[in-house]
């Protein structure tokens, strides 16, 4: 039997995000038991960086490659390339639509921006100020978080205030400092929504600026609606310290992944899109997740 | 003992050793000490700054701003003291922001397991009680001292590494550190495979207490940095080991040949840099609640950039806690004041780079000025 | 080290050379010095003198040769080593750190200290007194709490003069000390020199001034080119033999 | 016209003016020049590392794989021999990284601008046709031309406002450059909102050919190299500039003194360094295809490393084109050979670090043994 | 600037002061220098001889006082303006390099330039061979290709002192260009300043060797703490009245 070796390309390896999807992606190698992961990516968010170790797998000519897309015009000449040397490639978490990728496995950005903006108006229709705390302005899959979150609360009566989003660099630490920073500019303001689990990967820096705005949160006069599903996010979520949660399936993707590209390898042929889906998480079925 | 000045420049002696030189007449109060120093201007810098913002925002000045203002910028004035010291004897340390990550790391991992039963020398610590949960079987707070004393104990061999590369080998202070900047986040990353990790266990009340704490509503890092500050002057101005390092950073052949222990004094000042960049990690941990893998990533940028606002000069031979401090309170006020002033994002940056300019370019003007 | 039996010399180097690259900068000289002795060095720029200081005071080690202090063949590795058996040295450049105080450098490595409880501080006001004491034995005006890089030259070498002023050392080494300094500082060094010759303390003194060095010595040693050419009691010269030595004009003597 | 030394160490001069002095012997080659520099026995190490990384993958040495290296070095080589003149006149540029993606960014819009019927000044270079196709109006290559030369000028613009502050205003190079990083990186944001901009247009093939083209094999930014690292030999040794930017890094009051126009030089020289970042940064964008606004995000460091690996001294005075290349090839050759190594991507942080120190220290052991 | 007028000094200072913070370093000096006239300046250390020399020649600006140079009132704000009109400084640090070799330093600001086609490259064998001539000159053992960190205190100085050979000044100022020179290149040194004087070039020595002073001045000058204590034709006056004003034994001659 023949045994392959992908190599699954991260934005960034300081985003704990993409070690979920890591996780998948070696459990999955190990049951196929004919497969190797190999996981390298640029330890920041840099484009460049991201087409260099493109390159370095072409000559290291790897079987397969699933790359989460850190800049599309770049990636998708990287893409060529790769796909030109005859190795099988996929994107997943952020798509190159256009290049020669075989497969995108992942979420729409867009739609998980949008079903952010749907969970706050669910939960609170009689709208308010809000407010968007972004990672870094140059990723494109944030920005269109962004644009989701703006176009399905357009129309209903939240308003975003001046200065949003911030962006936290995906430094925990900032993002809740820019949370407190946020409520303090404009004390009215109702709600927050991070397009990603930044600032809940300080659980107790979180905590204390949830607790320190306890009573408007149990009023409904501040409402926290927070992007990803991590575990630590659910518990938090569990305990009170947010509204609801949306989060994509970063090891399902990275399963997906690998099973994608094995059968591009055997010859198969696989849809253009697999989407992970979304987990909408609330009170009510958290519990059900975490277990 | 006297106020400690921010630069060596001396206080005016006592009149009675004045009185033979007929030349020399009162230096006014503007040319001496910290009055002379960047430090100050820059100070008058940030003044102006607070009252701009205070306008831009009318929360600005609220105390609970001023308290997460006070939280924010201890965060990175405690290992910016250290650096300090560095910096003086004309070195350079990039490795702080990692090390601030490795330290933060050992200190939680060690913390969970040792008070997670079952795994290595936790029986010291904890045993299981018959209903299944974990009973403290020591003096409460014992595991938080030994795990806070692991995360430093790695700080101090990081810090000596450092320093006997730079004093003993005599390598290049900026490749040392840049590569330890390396090594010692990619160890963070193979520690936790990527993770990071959580403060755990019973103690980590205590610990969270320590951190996120505060007295009187003083946050307690701010009064950790204001205690290492007094003792930093101290140190810098009243002790022999504070000379050399000045005198290291003046003239380090002068100082070599003059009898100073320069290859000591230099591993001690890594040495203080590091152990101060780790208990920075720590406390922020605590703070956090969790020690991600790519905490503080570049940070030592901001460090560095702190001390030198402050006054502290690359070249060598001049700096303090003072500068230090409100290199840090700049940088803070500026990152605060515009998120409050809903400046665009975009534009943000920008700001910062233009007043981190505008605020030492004060001392400047000064310079021309008087 | 203990104290030097008397007759025996001081300081005693054997076929002391030194490469630097392609440089020869010393090569075969041997030289001796006894307690209370005063012996002047003499040559030409570049001649070597310096660096026949340096290596007796531990900045860099010899090429070849050996170094007998008080009877003990020595190898200082470092400065430190050199001071702490008793050798003194004020350098042709002054070692001195532009951003202390003329008192901190004359301190340097030796502060004076207080307690306060169970803190060892510095005394700073004992060390600004006998600084201004120091710079006021050497007639220097001098003052203890001005930055050095505000000094003048002759400010300058005054404190790197004084700083020899506090130890016990056993061999003093000059190199130029008077070089900057002003007509009445110079008498003071010379009978500094005196001073220390008759507390029993050898000292070498290095200078291009012919009165200096006949004032003041015993003996006059003459360098040319790395070499030693003349090694002579003062009172068997004269200066215009050294010159000619100095010069070349005169092979050896 | 001699060979270029690496660092101002002289060579023997001709036979004739050595006679008079008879204590001067023949100074041995490895004494001399190049050999007796860091230069030298970095380019030691860095052979020893190919040859264990050729052994580590046997794709290592694949013309395939030396093509790759060669290319991304050139990548951030030449701003590299930009930022080695700021350091050997004892200053730093901590905007390389920023201007890199600026300067790339102005360079693909003014290329897509232009090349865009109805932008403003497009009239003057492309109109359409009948069809409803671009056709270009002017000479073939001249929007290329006019658009690098924008992206030029803006990196200009921002090396003389660096030079101005650090020369003229005498604020620290490293506050007015970290200032910098800060705002170039800004406007970078505010000008494309956010999302960078790719090069397009009828023009855009040539970018690309002069970007991604080789010549028998030798990648084009290669050549590129190759040809700015001689003009930097010659200016560097043999004009009265680069005599001067070398007496700035070594005495910079005396340079002063002796009749050397000391900020014009700096400026000059914070000026070149921004120009070659620009650039620098033109050429990557011509090779990923697109210039997004996060492009080179804290390259700086890299480059700073680079420069100090090979050589230039960040205290001032020493540093060379040969130095330059020779640590950035270092640094490529330790990010490629890990990867081909297939070494695990948290050791490789490690394993980098590592190699960095080893590097270094091959010359301090130089510099004991000799 | 046009030629000077018979008669006319070619300096000529007015009131000049300067403070640093407390410290009157200059007050109230009066001064003028004719065409070939060599004018001593003496005085304690810290009597501020360097910082008159560095105000004339624009290191910094008096805090009072005027300059009229060639017969017209001068501002310099940087060294160079002061060069460019014909100043010529040794400085007492020397002002050198350390990093650049001797030759390199003596033509560090003029280097001699050569054509190859286009290119206006660096002469660096012209450089060599004429440094190599201005330091046999001076009878100085340095050699054109050494780096000047590697060169000893004599050495160092004669780069500085070869450097005011290469233009065509009307004014030179030497602070204490033989503090470290030895005796041979002391009477160069002197033998050039009275060649310097045929050619009807102004020289201003400062100095703190009384004999030197008395061989080639035609005036001496005495500083004390700032203030100018005598200005006298060198035959109407003594070493013994000189000393006494300079260590103030004597106010003002
Ligand atoms: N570190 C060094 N590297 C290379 N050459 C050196 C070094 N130090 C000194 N030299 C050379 O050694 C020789 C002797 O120098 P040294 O300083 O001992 O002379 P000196 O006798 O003290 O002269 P001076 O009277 O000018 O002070 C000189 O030619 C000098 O250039
Ligand atoms: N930059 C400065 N800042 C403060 N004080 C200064 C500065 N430069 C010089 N001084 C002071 O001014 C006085 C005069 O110094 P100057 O160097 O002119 O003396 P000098 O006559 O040249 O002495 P020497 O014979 O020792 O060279 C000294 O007391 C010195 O301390
Ligand atoms: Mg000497
Ligand atoms: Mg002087």
């Amino acid at each position: 039997e023949t045994k392959y070796r992908f190599a699954i390309v991260p934005k960034a390896m300081n985003n704990p995000f993409f070690d979920v999807a890591r996780d998948g992606c070696l459990k999955r190698a190990k049951e196929l038991g004919n497969v190797e992961c190999i996981y390298k990516g640029p330890v920041e968010h840099e484009p460049a960086t991201q087409a260099q170790i493109i390159q370095d797998f072409i000559t290291q000519k790897v079987d397969g490659l699933a790359i989460s897309v850190a800049d599309v015009p770049s990636m998708t000449k990287s893409i060529e390339a790769a796909a030109a040397a005859g190795i099988a490639v996929i994107t997943f978490d952020a798509d190159a639509p256009g290049s020669k990728r075989s497969a995108y496995i992942g979420t729409n950005n867009k739609d998980f921006g949008l079903a952010l903006g749907k969970q706050l108006a669910q939960l609170k229709p009689e709208g308010g100020k809000y407010a968007i705390v972004s990672g870094g302005p140059g990723a494109k899959n944030l920005a269109e978080r962004v644009d989701g979150v703006r176009e399905s609360l357009k129309g209903t009566k939240w308003v975003e205030v001046a200065g949003s989003p911030t962006f936290c660099n995906d430094d925990p630490a900032l993002a809740v400092q820019q949370m407190s920073d946020l409520r303090t500019a404009t004390p009215d303001l109702g709600a927050i929504v991070p397009i990603g689990g930044w600032p809940m990967f300080a659980p107790e820096g979180y905590k204390a600026f949830v607790n320190k705005n306890r009573k408007d949160i149990d009023a409904g006069k501040l409402t926290l609606v927070v992007a990803d599903t991590l575990k630590m996010q659910l518990e938090l979520l569990r305990d009170g310290y947010s509204n609801a949660l949306t989060g994509q399936r970063p090891f399902e993707m990275g399963e997906k992944a690998m099973d994608t590209l094995l059968a591009l390898k055997k010859g198969e042929k696989v849809p253009d899109v697999i989407y992970t889906g979304l987990d909408l998480v609330t009170k009510d079925n958290v519990a059900k997740l975490l277990n | 003992m006297s106020v400690p000045s921010e630069t060596p420049v001396p206080e005016t002696a006592a009149p009675d050793l004045q009185v033979t030189f007929t030349n020399v007449g009162a230096t006014r109060w503007w040319h001496r000490g910290v009055f002379a120093s960047q430090t100050a201007y820059v100070t008058l810098a940030l003044l102006a700054l607070i009252v701009v913002m205070s306008f831009a925002s009318p929360y600005f000045l609220t105390e609970g701003n001023l308290q997460n203002v006070a939280k924010n910028f201890s965060f990175i004035a405690i290992a910016t003291l250290g650096i300090t010291f560095v910096i003086i004897t004309g070195g350079i340390d990039l490795s702080v922001g990692s090390l601030m990550a490795f330290a933060a790391m050992i200190t939680s991992m060690v913390m969970t397991s040792l008070s997670t039963p079952g795994l290595p020398l936790s029986s010291l610590f904890v045993h299981l009680a018959a209903d299944g949960k974990t009973v403290v079987a020591n003096v409460p707070g014992l595991i938080l001292i030994v795990s806070v004393l692991a995360g430093l104990a790695v700080s101090l061999v990081v810090g000596l590494v450092n320093g006997v590369c730079i004093a003993v080998i005599g390598l290049s202070p900026f490749v040392t550190t840049l590569g330890m900047l390396s090594i010692v986040r990619g160890l963070g990353y193979v520690i936790s495979n990527g993770k990071g990790s959580f403060p755990g266990g019973p103690d980590a009340v205590y610990f969270y207490a320590l951190t996120q704490g505060d007295v009187a509503g003083v946050p307690a890092p701010f009064i950790y940095l204001i205690a290492l500050a007094l003792v930093m002057a101290l140190v810098l101005h009243h002790t022999a080991f504070g000379r050399h390092v000045f005198a290291i950073g003046g003239n380090e052949k002068a100082a070599e040949l003059t009898g100073v222990s320069v290859p000591r004094a230099k591993i001690e000042v890594y040495v203080i840099g590091a152990l101060a960049a780790g208990l920075q990690g720590i406390i922020i941990s605590g703070w956090l609640g969790s020690a991600p893998a790519n905490m503080a990533t570049s940070y030592e940028l901001n460090v560095i950039a702190a001390a030198v606002i402050g006054g502290a000069n690359l070249a060598g031979g001049i700096g303090g806690p003072l500068g230090a401090i409100v290199g840090c309170v700049l940088l803070e006020v500026i990152r605060n004041g515009l998120v409050l002033a809903q400046v665009n994002s975009y534009w943000q940056q920008t700001l910062v780079g233009v007043i981190i300019i505008a605020a030492v370019l004060v001392d400047r003007v000064r310079a021309r000025l008087l | 080290m203990g104290a030097v039996a008397a007759g025996q010399p001081i300081l005693e180097i054997k076929g002391l050379g030194k490469q630097f690259g392609a440089i020869r900068a010393l090569q075969g000289v041997d030289l001796s010095i006894g307690a209370g002795e005063v012996v002047g060095l003499m040559g030409d720029n570049g001649a070597g003198k310096s660096t026949l200081v340096r290596i007796i005071a531990g900045n860099f080690p010899p090429s070849q040769g050996t170094i007998h202090f008080c009877g003990r063949e020595v190898h200082f590795h470092r400065p430190m080593d050199s001071r702490s058996v008793g050798i003194e040295v004020v350098y042709q450049d002054l070692a001195l750190a532009n951003n202390l105080t003329a008192a901190a450098n004359v301190f340097l490595g030796r502060e004076l200290k207080r307690n306060f409880g169970p803190l060892v501080l510095l005394d700073h006001k004992g060390m600004e007194a006998r600084a201004l004491e120091l710079f006021r034995e050497l007639r220097s005006e001098t003052r203890p709490h001005d930055l050095v890089k505000d000094m003048s030259g002759g400010q300058r070498q005054a404190v790197a003069i004084a700083r020899t002023r506090l130890s016990n050392a056993k061999l003093v080494m000059m190199d130029e000390p008077t070089a900057a300094i002003s007509v009445r500082q110079v008498e003071q060094v010379l009978s500094l020199i005196h001073r220390l010759k008759e507390q029993g303390i050898a000292v070498m003194l290095i200078s291009h001034r012919m009165p200096d060095i006949f004032a003041v010595c015993d003996r006059v040693v003459v360098m040319r080119r790395g070499e030693k050419r003349a090694d002579k009691p003062v009172g068997e010269t004269s200066p215009e033999e050294v010159t000619a030595l100095i010069t070349g004009a005169k092979e050896a003597a």
